[in-house]
């Protein structure tokens, strides 16, 4: 994190944190996809396979006491800043040493120890709440920032307005990543959105923006990284990142759905061809890559064995919380 | 009702959701239906399928996720003169669309005097269950039944979901159509042909002397279970639909309510403020100092639903629930569970009609 | 109406419709705050005064059939289109015999019979419904448009935005109206607005858009006729209109309040010297002008008398409309 | 309640208001008060005049027009650990605030199983009067009481104003606060030190053995006027402010009621599964087939609210129809009506404790 950015060479030992993380999230999301048909995982799962490098790229950028907001969609963001992967294994098992002891599951990840703000299942409700962290952060001087991901559908709501103006009006340390999948569920951006001039409307706010087709994580990163930097504590204000991306499996659950009619698997190849965990990975000392992936396959074998383990929550769980006492 | 029986076949509700809805566009070219994905391959649970190719993009179209502009643009159109179905896969975004519901749909045609009428359809489903959690699973129609200018109805099966669909369709009022997810797959006897089933008139499902039971929504479901629990303990329950909330026709539970001296109101949704206050409400203030009425509430606990199912399943009332509470009402002295082997079994029982 | 422009010279029958629109709003609205202190009129009031010549500009280019939607501060909106005056007043007063019997008042005024569509003391919430409005006329295949009008104010809501890409996407013939008088209600636009520059980003949504600084209705009327047109019946879609205009009263009731602090007297100097009424007025013959005058004047009067001798409505009115009988 | 007598003075509600927020944010940097117009001259009708200049523009500042994500913001904000307190001149806008109070604020802190809280103060005033019409009129406070994880209060009076406002500072919960726009120059004995108003604690704040009534918010005023006509006819009214209306101390009206045997809710609302609904249905399922209490409420007419003032009269309870209400309830064989010219002299009787 310290690391100072190179513009030809990136060192080993950035390319393996980076590798690592892209591998864990992919890795982890397949194990999801596997056990799923058990029914052993009692929760919607929103899958990030092929948008992992996103949420790495912003999140190598950032500071540990910086913080990010994720989305349903959210284990990418929540593995990638640090989030623990055995407590969100037994979160999605509905077990009480999840994350959040069961309650929230999949689509409300949350871990405030890693700066990991609360995921919400209500799509652009989290964009103005990142704000006000954001906010919080700024009154207190603090040289924090916050990162706060979204969809291409998200931009549709109204409040992703409301937040560009009030984020740019405050000049608020955040940093908007537009996660652009091309769809909302099974709809596509044509019958959506008017034109897809979304980084030029975000310019009009005053923010800079940024478009990055190929969802290179070091391109991300360096992007990120400056623009943190001119926020840290100071008058920066925000900037809007548009990642370009692709799912590769079914809006929610743990298939592929190139048969459903509403995409091609031809639209796919592009990106399997350019799939950040390979290409990272192939930067690597082949020894040093399967040393990475041998101990992510014990870590997630753990993972499993924790929520496998793990007991349900007690009744008297359906109470607690409701209201935070004083 | 009064429908010849040849006529009715075995339908599931959202086979008979979607026939209401395809037969009033055959009949009226002003109705139409949009809402996010309405026109995908999945067809909002199989809900709107068939309808892009009888009726093309003009009469059914997926929207942006724009929930409060859709909303306004319902309005408008209907306004015009046209009848627009919009569909929201979960009651809970509604939350979204609060203001224009509230504060556009509810009061335009009387803060107008009369210049025009809204009559539009919102669709809205209740998730439930493998995790839905806080966000997917709320039943929110208590706060449309609280504002004069709405209705609100919530079928419980296959037929009064077309009824009341085609019902909601004709009316010249925002209609809030609360869908429970669950129920989509339950058979009933439905006619073939269009027909409504009137607004404010509730249907005693199961007559019955010992106590009223008012079920609402998906609870309908779970109270003919607990009716059949509590059948086997001798104890006979009046069980109650009242189909549609505002207008909710207290008339017909007050006066079960007044036979058998007893009544158990379950609801989909929070008790507090709930379509369950109102109609316990309703109730106590028609006693007027008569015979009193020993009377009780079921919802959601009081809290906020959690996704792990061992939480969720004590967070809604369920047929063994249900039985329980009331046969502690018709026997206060005997304390008795009905066997969790026997109360799954009920789970197999299906009230299919006539209706 | 059926009148073509003309870029120097504009026919005196043009001039005189105008003038008397914009001066028969500025009369109505002076009387209304003559009035006001008599407390007969029991609605609040917001005044466009000063900004008469937008609605005018826009309305004088519309048909009978086209529509528009007014804001709260509707008066002027309202009767450019050809609403009544007597039935205008009479609502304020809360008569039996107003627009709305009484049950609407000065913020909710309507008039079908004119296509004015119902205005809404809640900022904004008009626009989306006017959409769905040009929805109906568009699927009906009609060559009408509607005109919505907001303020500045408007804009900031989320659903403005979720309304420019819905009409975009969906070609409506719809025609924005921006009236931008600098405040929502004393705060200026600085301290809401990250940026001032509205058309470039409504522009983002492929929507051609206008930005008219002087409130010349002759301007507005020639940018509203030429989209009007492109728009009938065709698949011409949307335009935004931004016209900076001046509030001349208070936001809410009769009085000025330059003595309040959030404003100065010296910034209303030039928008008096650009009054359109003065400006259209000293064009036409002053024989005419002074008829034109005389016939509102007494318009007023009757509509002053109307409204005061008109009955207050029944109690029984109460529950009437709450429900539309079938 | 506690606080000695010395120190209190007559202040007015909206005083007593902005000198609640005023001690609060001296006490804790971690207070801030923002929303539409809080820092204009106007200061929404001087409750926030003076916080501007003392406490500066990072702690008192206006937003743009963005109701949905400036209560994001809040949310946002107090997740961080500061004490928002967001201000809305109408209720009725809350409901573009929906979304994000009843799917974020309501949940977070349960849904994220603790790791958050949201310790947010929602100020809202209900309008009345002078043709505010249809939307800018609503108390719409049962919504917010229907949802787990919101408090909701509706102080009547100066001193509670500042007691609750306190205690809702305090409050690590989101806290609807509810204020009456006619109550801001009605003015009480509020003690001058900062103190607070428990929630979940109603106050008898008169003492009478023949019928039990129940004021919310404004219409504590009404009840209190009421209670002087019933008294002149013999008739001793126990009145009841309940404060809070989540939680709800639901106990001393279901035993006051219990020892007059009648109830009377009058809500600035709605009735239909309106806080009057939950009051009855609370009492009612506490009754449990002992003593029959004869219960009603009263609340805004099942209708909009129109702007013309013979009609708006109609809309709203007021002394005299709750006089006549109550009396038709003790004495249900004599017919009486308050003398209107008397009904209007009651209307300068205040209340202004000791509480
Ligand atoms: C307010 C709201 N409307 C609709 C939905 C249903 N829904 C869930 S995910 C989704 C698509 C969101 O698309 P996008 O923002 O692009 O994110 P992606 O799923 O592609 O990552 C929709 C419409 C929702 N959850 N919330
Ligand atoms: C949703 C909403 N928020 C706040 C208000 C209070 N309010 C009434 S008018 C107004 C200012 C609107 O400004 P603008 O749109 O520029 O219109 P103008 O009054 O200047 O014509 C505000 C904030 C409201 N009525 N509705
Ligand atoms: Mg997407
Ligand atoms: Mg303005």
């Amino acid at each position: 994190m310290g690391l100072e950015r190179t513009e030809a060479v990136v060192p080993i030992i950035d390319l393996a944190r980076i590798y690592r993380s892209l591998r864990l999230i992919r890795r982890a999301e397949e194990e999801v996809a596997r056990i799923y048909p058990s029914d052993k995982i009692k929760s919607p799962v929103h899958l990030s396979i092929g948008q992992e490098a996103i949420a790495v790229g912003v999140c190598d950028a950032l500071r540990p006491e910086d913080v990010v907001s994720p989305t349903y969609r959210g284990h990418a963001a929540y593995l990638a800043k640090g989030g623990s992967l055995k407590l969100m294994m037994a979160e999605l098992y509905g077990k009480v040493t999840g994350v959040a002891g069961g309650k929230g599951g999949s689509m409300h990840l949350i871990e405030m120890g890693h700066n990991v703000l609360g995921a919400s299942a209500v799509v652009g409700t989290t964009i103005p709440v990142a704000l006000g962290y954001a906010l919080a952060l700024k009154r207190a001087r603090e040289p924090r920032v916050v990162a706060v991901f979204f969809g291409d559908g998200a931009t549709e709501e109204g409040v992703f307005s409301e937040s560009l103006n009030f984020a740019a009006l405050q000049k608020l340390p955040v940093v908007f990543v537009c996660e652009n999948n091309f769809y909302a569920i099974h709809t596509p951006i044509p019958k959506r959105w008017a034109t897809q001039r979304l980084c030029e409307r975000v310019a009009t706010y005053g923010i800079p923006t940024h478009h990055i087709d190929d969802g290179d994580p070091l391109k991300i990163r360096d992007v990120v990284a400056d623009a943190a930097a001119r926020m840290r504590g100071g008058d920066g204000g925000p900037v809007f990142i548009e990642c370009r991306t692709y799912r590769w499996r079914e809006h929610v659950g743990p298939n592929e759905d190139f048969d459903a009619g509403y995409r091609r698997r031809a639209d796919l190849e592009p990106w399997l061809a350019g799939d950040q965990v390979e290409i990272i990975g192939r930067r690597l000392p082949p020894g040093e890559r399967a040393a990475i992936d041998a101990a992510i396959e014990r870590e997630l074998a753990e993972a499993v064995d924790f929520a496998e383990t793990s007991p349900f929550p007690q009744r008297e769980a359906l109470y607690t919380h409701v209201y935070a006492g004083k | 009702m009064s429908m010849p029986e040849s006529n009715q076949r075995l339908l599931t509700y959202v086979d008979a959701l979607r026939e209401a809805v395809a037969q009033e566009m055959r009949l009226d070219p002003r109705v139409f239906v949009f809402g996010l994905d309405v026109d995908d391959h999945k067809a909002i649970q199989g809900s709107t399928r068939g309808l892009l190719d009888e009726f093309g993009p003009e009469r059914v179209f997926g929207t942006p996720l724009s929930e409060d502009a859709m909303t306004g643009v319902a309005i408008g159109a209907a306004m015009a003169g046209m009848r627009p179905i919009h569909v929201h896969i979960r009651m809970d975004f509604l939350m979204l669309a609060m203001n224009q519901l509230v504060n556009i749909a509810a009061k335009s045609h009387y803060m107008y005097d009369g210049q025009v009428r809204v009559p539009l359809v919102v669709r809205s489903m209740i998730g439930k269950s493998w995790g839905q959690g806080a966000q997917h699973s709320q039943g929110l129609h208590a706060m449309f039944m609280h504002v004069p200018g709405l209705k609100v109805v919530a079928p419980s099966n296959a037929h009064d979901a077309k009824g009341c669909m085609i019902a909601a369709i004709r009316d010249d009022n925002p209609v809030i159509f609360v869908e429970h997810r669950l129920l989509y797959s339950t058979d009933a006897l439905v006619p073939e042909e269009a027909f409504e089933v009137p607004f404010g008139k509730a249907r005693i499902t199961m007559p019955g002397k010992d106590i009223t039971i008012v079920g609402i929504s998906n609870m309908m479901m779970e109270c003919l279970r607990a009716h059949e629990l509590l059948a086997e303990q001798g104890i006979e329950a009046e069980v109650i639909d009242p189909i549609s909330l505002m207008p909710l026709d207290i008339d017909t539970i007050r006066k079960s309510a007044g036979r058998t001296g007893r009544l158990l109101v379950v609801d989909n949704a929070w008790t507090s403020c709930g379509a369950s206050a109102e109609i316990i409400a309703g109730v106590a203030e028609a006693l007027d100092g008569g015979r009193p009425i020993h009377m009780r509430r079921m919802g959601y606990a009081p809290t906020t639903c959690p996704t792990t199912p061992v939480l969720e399943d004590a967070f809604y009332p369920n047929a063994a629930t249900i039985a329980g509470a009331a046969h502690a009402m018709v026997r206060p002295d005997k304390t008795w569970q009905p066997d969790p082997e026997r109360a799954k079994l009920a789970y197999q029982v299906k009230f299919r009609g006539p209706f």
